[in-house]
């Protein structure tokens, strides 16, 4: 660039004072390069933009450099400017005389010398600076929702609403996730499948919403506005399209006592089954290990059964490709493991709550479905080991949340209100039963939450007891919980006919495996990583991937359907239009001079840069290359640092350029 | 009769030239075994026995490794020219193996054909080269098979010739020479010796024959195998001689300088377009070879080596000048 | 390999039908622990109470013979003695500077990798299969409590034995020997030893339960592997049994003792006939 | 030589945009004054600056570099200032061991929020520079001081047992066609074997000396088809390195170890290893344990011991005598670069005369581009014609790579690189 033009701004007072603007100028027109020179009052005013534009067209220049404020400020200000003169706004710079000259220094002889200098800096890389094209991205204008808890139902009903396609992949053969379990919801008691149920029926009849369900996500390639996904369709040996759900083949089924995964083990299930009755699609499954004629080719009842001719004994897992622009990740949360068998090293079991070893020992969600009206005691609250109602029953909360001895040092946030609500639907059930909790801290943060609490206390008259408890053992029938009552100082020994443990959260299994197909971030929990805590709350780290509900940390339903829609508009943000436009300031490698080391690949936060091949036109191979994807680039420019040939380098940023910054102060 | 001078008058010499202000140079032990020609402080730093030959050649006195040929700054749209007109001092080199001294003609030439290099000749004009004659070689020697002998004294102003017990018979060749020497020697009849051999390895012209004929023989790609490409072998060479010119420090305004450059470089023929005529290292070790036997003599009429055996010396791969033509003299 | 034996003060005194015990079915086993020499007090007692260096320092001393006698595995049969030494053991390695200053207290090289046993762990070394192999006279008709006591399995960093909450490798033991192990609760609970002497009322209290709960879920003996849990279970019985007037009559072995009859050992050279409750 | 009371200080500082520029931006806003000496040069993050940037600064005359970005946490692009602060971890060892002043560059992380930060920063670094007077010659010449050079023990040939076998092997090799060309040791240095009745032109001596695994990269041997390279268990760690860099895959090479006891090579005396541990075949047996010698020789510890002026001296010294031939490069496995940085000429990054300021930059650059990669061969060292030690700058890195992040090039094939990655637990005690 050999016409530059500097504009020299007073900012009215606020830089003359200090700076002798005129001597600038002057002192500017003698840089190599400067076609032209000028200082003028405002140059962000209107005139003052209209003289840069008057410029550019009368002197030609190409490339404009403004000695004003901070890029912060104006920095856009003037590229459009430009633009509209017809020059690329990626050939203007600004010389910031003011934040970081004329208000911080007093001796005017000084601050003028430091201004010129500034400006000097700012030709030098104007000089060398490039007319860059903000790179285009073509958009694929469906969006991927894994999992179909209530997290997953909001954001792709949100998303299909605004008019966009929705691919739902859910790995349970219905959708519903652990809220279609729960019988009700804090802090209205609203019927948790009052709430849901619509919302599960919109999305299985919605004309743009695709859903997999029984299906898990294999494998995902390209980038935002590109992906492509592969989605497992595991068999479930009945089609679904002939089905008609009339429930023939399950009540056949000779093989009644399953246990059922969604009664959490409370409840039994046939081989053949709809893990509930508002199960979306209300089609059933048939499970392999347990039907006989598939494992050996006996019964086959159902298929005898079936008008529809549906069932299909053949089936097999079907791979099938789905090409979407965005993806929101909703795959929920589970609860710890109790037992002995743990996930993890670091974590261990609470053998002294003898989970597993006693049958009244349970855990929350498993309360949730004894006492759910569409539970298999049909909401009459009878404990598992032999269907008596509990006159007392114990919760106990924080079972492996905020536990750096042996649990986790997290706290799993809803417990609290779940167990509040535990012990007053136990009230409700049983007028005559006894209520205990044991809990560390009571945190009930949210509307309506602590008086929530509140009520379960002194309506319902839960006893609270703020301690832990030691040991549970089993005398005549009862189960004996030690605790101790840290407020009144005192050993508590209570005979309970059931004990309800409120497990931390931990995030859905598989979650690791999943993260690293969507190459996004997850901590040492599991848990996926947000782009930003506070600024990019449901962005990761990888464009055009968006994270909701539990997958992200403990949250309950509120919190969960807020952030589904959050990450919902930020999809339609996305793919409001054909094209994405990203940064035109990113690296790009020279792909001649590139040694493959690939340093650099491991070096980008973003996973912009790939191992890839030099070919000649007819596909000879050349020479391995990394290769930055344009799409996925954000331009910090660490690659370029770590670049042992240089063969990186960043645009608007480049080596040439900084180089001639520094050397301009030689 | 001859002139003869002590080694401890000699070292008193050199540094009544240093104290008089000259630039004088010669042999001195770097590290435990590495000597190198290096700008002397005094007389006594200078190294007379127990060596073969410095690792470096005394080229880098006439033709600096890098020297500036002028300074320049842009001012505006325009450009400041500052010449290089660092004063010169009177040097000498001393102690100078023939085969040192023999490569300065050689570059005389190079310096003075189509372009008259004031660089260069200014140097060599303010240069008195004294030359101390061999009076052993090693495996890498081979100044007879080029024409010379460890007692040459082609380009030296003066040379000395060892007597033994520490007395060096000095035979003054130039004006030079004499000027440096008169007055400081005494009278004697003992004439100096110098080293008979080495016995020659290779005959030149069955050499130059065959590159001149076998430029595409399988034989460079072979022979090029194991060379690293780095410039050693050149930047060790007393007669080497290629330079580039390049600018040093920020492009705003510097210096541009003239620097060693060396054919066994892969960039060293890389055009401006990305193409390079020799792409594999088998092209410049050849390039290397046919400058020295075939294209130098044919323009000048001698061979471009002295057969100092420097290239061989400082080989990190055991490779050299000596290695290819016995070679190619022996099939 | 050669296995050390650390005795400590009980198996030398209170216990010594432990020791005879353990010796004798080992011997069967083809186990010939060998007694560290110069052994001292592990500390056990009033030391971790009151100096902490010392209570680091005495378990030190001890393998730091160990270690000199070139031992890499010992046997300390006693779960106070083997907390001791494991405890000292973990933080010598943890910390460098105490490593060499316990080493110059107790005036020999300690580098911590002696390996500390407890009775259940060289069972298991000598494998359950060879042991089943070895039954003369399977153990049908014992229904044994196994009793684990507060120290064999805790605290689980330092001792880091089988399950804290729910241990099952002296059940497995039992098993293999043809008894019928009871599911009971107190399988860990405290007996009160360390009251023994202070308040021994307490000690009869927790030491009650233990026996009763024992009985409740079907047991009709009861099978320990420390000293300390012996003596109260055993020797106290009877006070149990006049304090909280009530007939118990429930006899308690060392987890040796059991080995030991089922590998055809007569209940005299195990010792057991000089137990209390019989 | 000006004195403080007339001597403006040119301090250049290198900061992030997205915290440390907004932050002298909020100084502006908040008119907190400051010395003018300050000229800053923005880029979006500290994972931007590169080392090189921070010499050609002190190159132009700068009296002081300062290199500021985000706290740790704060990363617009969440670990930019992380990749930067674990490379001037390293970069501060290299400038220390050639005795540049460490008070001349300053490290520190200023937020956007952080106005008073930065101009408490720039006013005490200033004064500070100040009253350092000039940075007048970067590269100071001075009395050399002494640093003991290392020692050759160049004796006479002695060849070893497993010769035989490992010719026979290599003609093995060769005639059945596993194998295309084996990269070998030769009577005057390394031979390149393609027929099998030349393998007895291969040698196993005292004198083998080459790291072999430098020919690897070498389009003229790649042209031949599968090789097979001899190594010693010192060289063999170079393709531990080159195989994490993907720059060598096992199936491509026969890897032939031979056991060493020495080739009386300054690195022996430092030798860990006489055994091979990642060949495909081993010759030989090293008689007795493996060694433990320390990585640090006894003439770095010198070099340390002394002020950094004399350090500087001493570097001058070596410096002044490189004739930029490159043997250093060209025999060194790991630098393997199509285009190297000293041969890019827009921008010079590195002045390319032979010059005390070009010949630093580059050895500087070689040193830090090596910096967790180097394994210590020697072989840059022994090259050199101007016997400039070298080795020393890479053992300088070495050891502060294994001090600081337990690193040793070479050893562990499933080691993440040193450059590239970065942890939470990085030291930053020199960032203010």
């Amino acid at each position: 660039m050999s016409r530059i033009g500097v504009f020299v701004c007073w900012c009215g007072e606020n830089i003359a004072r200090t700076v002798d603007v005129a001597q600038v100028a002057d002192a500017a027109a003698q840089i190599p390069g400067v076609r032209s020179s000028v200082h003028y009052k405002y140059v962000c005013s209107d005139p003052g933009q209209a003289l840069i534009r008057e410029k550019i067209e009368s002197e030609k220049l190409d490339a404009v450099v403004v000695a004003s404020c901070s890029p912060h400020m104006h920095l856009k200000t003037f590229r459009k400017t430009a633009q509209r003169a017809g020059l690329n706004p990626y050939l203007v710079e600004m010389a910031n005389i003011r934040e970081h000259c004329s208000w911080v220094h007093h001796d005017r002889k000084q601050a003028t010398a430091k201004a010129i200098e500034i400006i000097r800096l700012s030709v030098e890389k104007a000089r060398n600076d490039a007319a860059l094209q903000p790179i285009r991205v073509p958009v694929t204008r469906r969006a991927l929702v894994i999992g179909g808890g209530v997290a997953g139902i909001q954001a792709a009903l949100d998303i299909a609403d605004s008019g966009h396609e929705v691919v739902m992949v859910e790995r349970e053969p219905s959708i519903g996730g652990k809220m279609a379990g729960l019988s009700e919801t804090f802090p209205t008691l609203d019927c948790s499948q009052c709430i849901l149920t619509p919302r599960m029926v919109e999305v299985g009849q919605h004309p743009r919403i695709k859903l997999y369900s029984y299906s898990e996500v294999e494998k995902v390639e390209g980038f935002v506005g590109n992906f492509k996904i592969t989605i497992r369709q595991r068999a479930r040996y009945v089609d679904v399209n002939k089905c008609t759900g009339c429930g023939e083949c399950w009540n056949v089924c000779p093989l009644k006592r399953n246990r059922s995964e969604f009664d959490f083990g409370m409840g039994m299930r046939p081989a053949i089954y709809i893990p509930f009755p508002q199960a979306v699609p209300a089609r059933p499954v048939i499970d392999k290990s347990q039907c006989a004629k598939l494992i050996r080719n006996g019964c086959g009842l159902c298929e005898k059964k079936c008008k529809a001719g549906a069932i299909n004994f053949k089936d097999e897992d079907r791979l099938v490709e789905e090409s979407v622009g965005a993806v929101v990740v909703a795959t929920g949360y589970k609860l710890y493991s109790i037992g002995k068998s743990q996930p993890k090293a670091t974590l261990a079991g609470y053998g002294e709550y003898g989970y597993g070893k006693y049958k009244d020992v349970i855990d929350s969600l498993q309360f949730e479905r004894l006492v759910s009206a569409s539970g298999p005691t049909g909401g009459v609250l009878k404990r598992p080991s032999d269907g008596a109602i509990p006159k007392s029953v114990v919760f106990i909360s924080c079972v492996g949340s905020r536990d750096n001895a042996k649990g986790l040092p997290y706290c799993s946030k809803i417990c609290c209100m779940y167990t509040a609500k535990h012990s007053m639907l136990y009230k409700h059930k049983v007028h005559d039963g006894q209520a205990y909790v044991f809990y560390m801290d009571i945190r009930a943060g949210g509307k309506g939450y602590e008086e929530f609490v509140r009520r379960a206390i002194e309506q319902d008259g839960a006893q609270y007891y703020r301690g832990r408890v030691s040991k549970i053992t089993e005398e005549r029938g009862k189960l004996i919980v030690r605790g101790a009552d840290t407020l009144s100082g005192t050993p508590v020994t209570i005979e309970a006919d059931l004990v309800v443990l409120a497990a931390a959260m931990r995030p859905a299994d598989g979650i690791e495996e999943l993260a690293q197909k969507l190459n996004i971030g997850y901590d040492e929990f599991g848990f996926l990583l947000e782009s930003h805590p506070k600024l990019r709350p449901v962005e990761t780290n990888t464009a055009g991937i968006f994270i909701a509900g539990a997958c992200h940390s403990p949250k309950d339903i509120p919190e969960s359907v807020a952030q589904a829609s959050a990450a919902a508009s930020k999809v339609q943000v996305m793919l409001a239009a054909d094209e994405l436009t990203r940064e035109a300031e990113i690296a790009a490698i020279n792909e001649q001079t590139c040694a493959a080391c690939f340093t650099c690949v491991p070096t980008c936060p973003y996973h912009a840069i790939e191992r890839t091949e030099v070919r000649t036109p007819k596909g000879a191979f050349v020479k391995n290359t990394a290769r930055v994807n344009p799409g996925l680039c954000m331009g910090c420019g660490t690659c370029v640092s770590v670049c042992p040939s240089k063969s990186a380098d960043l645009q608007g940023f480049t080596d040439q350029q900084v180089y001639a910054m520094v050397e301009s102060l030689a | 009769m001859s002139e003869i001078i002590s080694q401890a008058a000699l070292r008193a010499l050199a540094t009544e030239w240093i104290s008089a202000g000259k630039n004088v140079a010669g042999p001195a032990r770097v590290k435990p075994d590495l000597v190198l020609y290096r700008p002397l402080r005094s007389g006594n730093d200078l190294l007379l026995e127990g060596y073969q030959r410095p690792s470096n050649s005394i080229k880098e006195f006439l033709f600096p490794k890098s020297e500036k040929l002028y300074g320049y700054k842009i001012r505006g749209n325009s450009i400041e020219l500052t010449e290089n007109d660092t004063p010169l001092a009177a040097q000498v080199v001393i102690a100078a193996r023939p085969c040192d001294a023999a490569a300065l003609p050689v570059l005389d030439h190079v310096f003075n054909w189509d372009f008259h290099d004031e660089f260069y000749n200014r140097r060599r004009a303010a240069t008195t080269v004294v030359t101390l004659a061999c009076i052993g070689y090693d495996e890498n020697c081979f100044c007879t098979s080029v024409g010379l002998d460890p007692g040459s004294d082609r380009g030296s102003d003066a040379i000395l010739f060892e007597l033994g017990n520490r007395q060096y018979e000095v035979r003054c060749t130039t004006e030079k020479g004499r000027a440096l020497f008169g007055g400081k020697t005494q009278k004697s009849d003992l004439t100096g010796r110098s080293a008979t051999g080495p016995e020659k390895r290779f005959d030149s012209q069955v050499v130059r024959e065959f590159v001149g004929t076998h430029f595409e023989d399988p034989f460079w790609k072979e022979h090029a195998l194991t060379c690293i490409g780095c410039g050693t072998c050149a930047f060790s060479c007393p007669a080497c001689h290629c330079f580039d010119i390049v600018d040093a420090g920020p492009a705003a305004g510097n210096e541009r300088v003239k620097t060693w450059d060396s054919c066994q470089f892969s960039m060293f023929t890389a055009h401006a377009s990305g193409h390079n005529p020799r792409v594999v290292q088998a092209a410049r070790q050849r390039q290397r070879i046919l400058h020295k036997f075939v294209i130098y003599p044919e323009k000048f009429g001698e061979i471009l080596c002295t057969g100092c055996g420097n290239c061989t010396r400082n080989c990190p791969v055991g490779l050299g000048v000596l290695s290819v033509v016995s070679e190619i003299n022996h099939g | 390999m050669r296995l050390g034996y650390y005795p400590g003060c009980a198996l030398h005194g209170s216990s010594n039908d432990y020791e005879q015990s353990l010796r004798a079915c080992l011997g069967k086993l083809e186990v010939e622990p060998e007694e560290i020499r110069e052994w001292v007090c592990c500390g056990a007692t009033a030391a971790h109470s009151l100096n902490h260096k010392l209570s680091i320092a005495l378990p030190g001393r001890n393998l730091a013979l160990a270690e000199q006698q070139g031992f890499e595995e010992m046997l300390a049969p006693c779960p106070l003695c083997s907390m001791q030494l494991l405890k000292a053991s973990k933080l010598i390695k943890e910390d460098d500077g105490l490593r060499r200053e316990i080493s110059s207290i107790v005036e020999g090289e300690i580098s911590g990798r002696v390996n500390v046993l407890n009775l259940i762990q060289v069972f298991q070394q000598v494998g359950l299969d060879r042991i089943k192999g070895a039954v003369k006279k399977p153990l049908t008709d014992l229904k044994p409590a196994c009793y684990y006591g507060c120290l064999l399995v805790r605290p689980p960093e330092v001792v880091k034995f089988d399950d804290p909450e729910q241990p099952s490798s002296m059940e497995a033991i039992v098993n293999a020997l043809g008894a019928m192990p009871v599911e009971w609760n107190f399988r860990t609970e405290c007996c009160g030893a360390g009251m023994t002497m202070a308040k021994e009322e307490t000690v009869l209290d927790l030491s009650h339960r233990i026996l009763t709960d024992a009985q409740q879920h079907g047991a009709n003996c009861l099978v320990t592997a420390c000293p300390m849990c012996h003596v109260n279970l055993d020797m106290k019985q009877y006070d149990i049994e006049r304090s909280y007037s009530v007939v118990i009559k429930l006899p308690v072995y060392y987890l040796s003792d059991l080995v030991g009859l089922a590998l055809g050992i007569s209940r005299e050279a195990l010792g057991i006939d000089r137990h209390f409750v019989t | 030589m000006s004195t403080a009371a007339e001597f403006e200080p040119k301090i250049v500082a290198y900061v992030c945009n997205w915290c440390t520029y907004l932050g002298a931006d909020l100084a502006g806003t908040a008119r907190l004054e400051y010395p003018p000496n300050v000229r800053i040069i923005r880029l979006p993050c500290t994972g931007r600056i590169d080392f090189n940037l921070i010499i050609k600064a002190l190159e132009v005359g700068a009296d002081g570099v300062l290199v500021s970005g985000c706290h740790p946490g704060d990363c617009h692009y969440t670990s930019g200032n992380y990749h930067a602060r674990r490379r001037w971890i390293l970069f501060r060892e290299l400038l220390n061991a050639l005795g540049i002043d460490l008070r001349r560059i300053r490290f520190t992380w200023i937020s956007a929020a952080e106005g008073r930060k930065w101009q408490g920063v720039v006013t005490e670094f200033t004064e500070q520079t100040r009253a350092l007077g000039p940075y007048k010659e970067l590269y100071a010449a001075g009395p050399v001081p002494n640093v003991p050079a290392p020692e050759t023990a160049t004796t006479e040939v002695r060849s070893f047992a497993a010769e035989t076998e490992l010719r026979a092997t290599c003609r093995k090799l060769l005639a059945e066609g596993t194998v295309k060309v084996v990269i070998g040791y030769g009577a005057r240095g390394p031979v390149v074997v393609t027929r099998p009745e030349d393998a007895d032109r291969l040698v196993w001596n005292n004198h083998c000396y080459s790291n072999l695994t430098a020919y690897l990269k070498r389009k003229e041997i790649k042209a031949l088809g599968k090789a097979a390279v001899i190594v010693k268990p010192c060289d063999e760690k170079s393709l531990v390195v080159l195989e994490t860099e993907s720059q060598f895959q096992r199936q491509d090479a026969q890897v032939i170890g031979m056991a060493c006891e020495g080739v009386g090579q300054p690195k022996c005396a430092h030798c860990t290893a006489r055994t091979p541990r990642f060949a495909d075949v081993t010759f030989g047996k090293a008689a007795g344990p493996e060694p433990q010698g320390s990585p640090s020789p006894d003439r770095f510890a010198a070099l340390m011991a002394m002020p950094s002026e004399e350090r500087m001296a001493f570097w001058t010294e070596e410096f002044n005598r490189c004739v930029k031939c490159y043997a250093c490069r060209q025999v060194c496995p790991m630098c393997y670069c199509e285009r190297c940085i000293v041969d890019k000429n827009r921008p010079l990054a590195i002045d390319p005369a032979p010059s005390t300021k070009g010949n630093f930059a580059w050895q500087i650059a070689r040193a830090f581009h090596l910096a967790g990669r180097c394994v210590g061969c020697g072989e840059c060292s022994r090259a050199c014609p101007a016997g400039i030690d070298l080795a020393l700058l890479n053992i300088s890195l070495r050891i502060a790579v294994q001090e600081n992040f337990g690193h040793e090039a070479g050893v562990d094939p499933k080691a993440e690189p040193v450059i590239g990655s970065y942890a939470l637990q990085d030291k930053e005690d020199f960032i203010g």
